[in-house]
């Protein structure tokens, strides 16, 4: 699956997108958060603190406990400061 | 029938453009509101310029959803979201959301709901620039509040 | 500082110009809300025009109260109120009123009062012209009630 | 004092505006209607339901029972429309 990465959240990682593909224990949101937090010291930085970190699957908004079977594109940002 | 805009870019928008597009041949509008986010400079030490980064996949499909929302919600003649990307300096503009009805407080009603969730939920992130650096401006927890009053009880 | 214009008129308004005004020269504004009032065309037996009739003397001191009031609940940058009389037609312009502040709230309530009380309390009355003669636009409860809703309690 | 008379009411007086001295007994608006009604059927007809009219001393509003010593010019108006 593709992972998006946006504002500091992008910053940190040191990217703007990249392909994974986690291993099958790794089922939600938050799972995911914590397979890539000890990817390394810049996902650990990006992650430090994951209940800032809002996700979205597929270009729609989800929660932490949202499954991810089926994604195609996961999304990690910062809280939206838009408008 | 509802007219929907939406549109992200990096160029300026023209107010009155705008509404002539949504109102024009149209005879059953009688209430346009119209508002525009501005880039302001006068805050703590100074804002020399915004950076507005966005996820374009997922913008136009976010604001979609509650433009749709608000269309169920209210009796809408026309709905416009613009919103600028990119490098912006003090006194320019930002977004604009217009909305048109018959009647006045659906136009005000559903262009602060939209105001309110283009803040908390499109995804749009500002950086500022200023003497000493640049930083990402942090989402303040009335923005949240704003946004959670439209929520059904 | 406030800067405040209020116009009777019987020419139309151009709502960027009137924002132009409002803004030009200050990075003090981050939101501008307008509110443009347009002559319907479509209701019932069809309205084939609008003639808007005032007190010359008392509209614009009566605007000015409301303005005033407007400033001094909310933090505001700037209003603006054109009014236009005289005979119109459906799809143009009756009414604008736009304001300016720091913050989104202030100015989309400061805009909602002061339309509320342009309708209760401005000296202006509209005569609607159909297939049948023409006849004077009642007051309605509902715009009562939409003023009374920012009476101190 | 000046009397001014506005939409329908300026059209059942028949005139836009017109100056009286009512006597010392015609103390408030209420007691100015009350005098104009009888003064002919135009007025009569302007001023049939004297609770739907409203009225301004010197260009602000007052209730009926306000006294009306000292104004330099009364309206006389439908509620208003505007907006």
């Amino acid at each position: 699956m593709k992972l998006k990465y946006f504002a500091w959240v992008r910053e940190r990682v040191g990217k703007a997108e990249e392909t994974i593909e986690p291993p099958a224990s790794v089922r939600t949101i938050e799972d995911l958060i914590a397979w890539l937090t000890q990817r390394g010291e810049a996902y650990a930085y990006a992650f430090e603190k994951p209940k800032v970190i809002r996700a979205a699957i597929d270009h729609a908004h989800v929660k932490p406990d949202t499954v991810i079977a089926g994604a195609r594109e996961i999304a990690f940002f910062p809280p939206m400061t838009g408008g | 029938m509802t007219s929907v805009t939406i549109r992200i870019q990096e160029s300026d928008f023209d107010i009155a453009r705008e509404i002539a597009l949504l109102a024009e041949g149209r005879t059953d509008i009688g209430a346009v509101v119209s508002f525009s986010g501005i880039c302001r400079g006068s805050d703590g030490d100074g804002v020399s310029a915004l950076t507005l980064e966005h996820y374009p996949d997922m913008a136009e499909a976010e604001i979609r959803r509650h433009v749709d929302e608000a269309i169920a919600r209210w009796p809408l003649n026309g709905v416009t979201v613009v919103h600028r990307v990119g490098r912006l300096t003090p006194g320019q503009n930002i977004v604009l959301v217009l909305t048109a009805s018959a009647h006045r407080q659906a136009a005000f009603q559903a262009a602060e709901f939209l105001m309110d969730y283009l803040k908390t939920s499109a995804p749009f992130w500002k950086q500022e620039e200023n003497a000493s650096g640049s930083n990402w401006v942090e989402a303040q927890a009335q923005d949240d509040a704003a946004a959670a009053r439209w929520t059904k009880s």
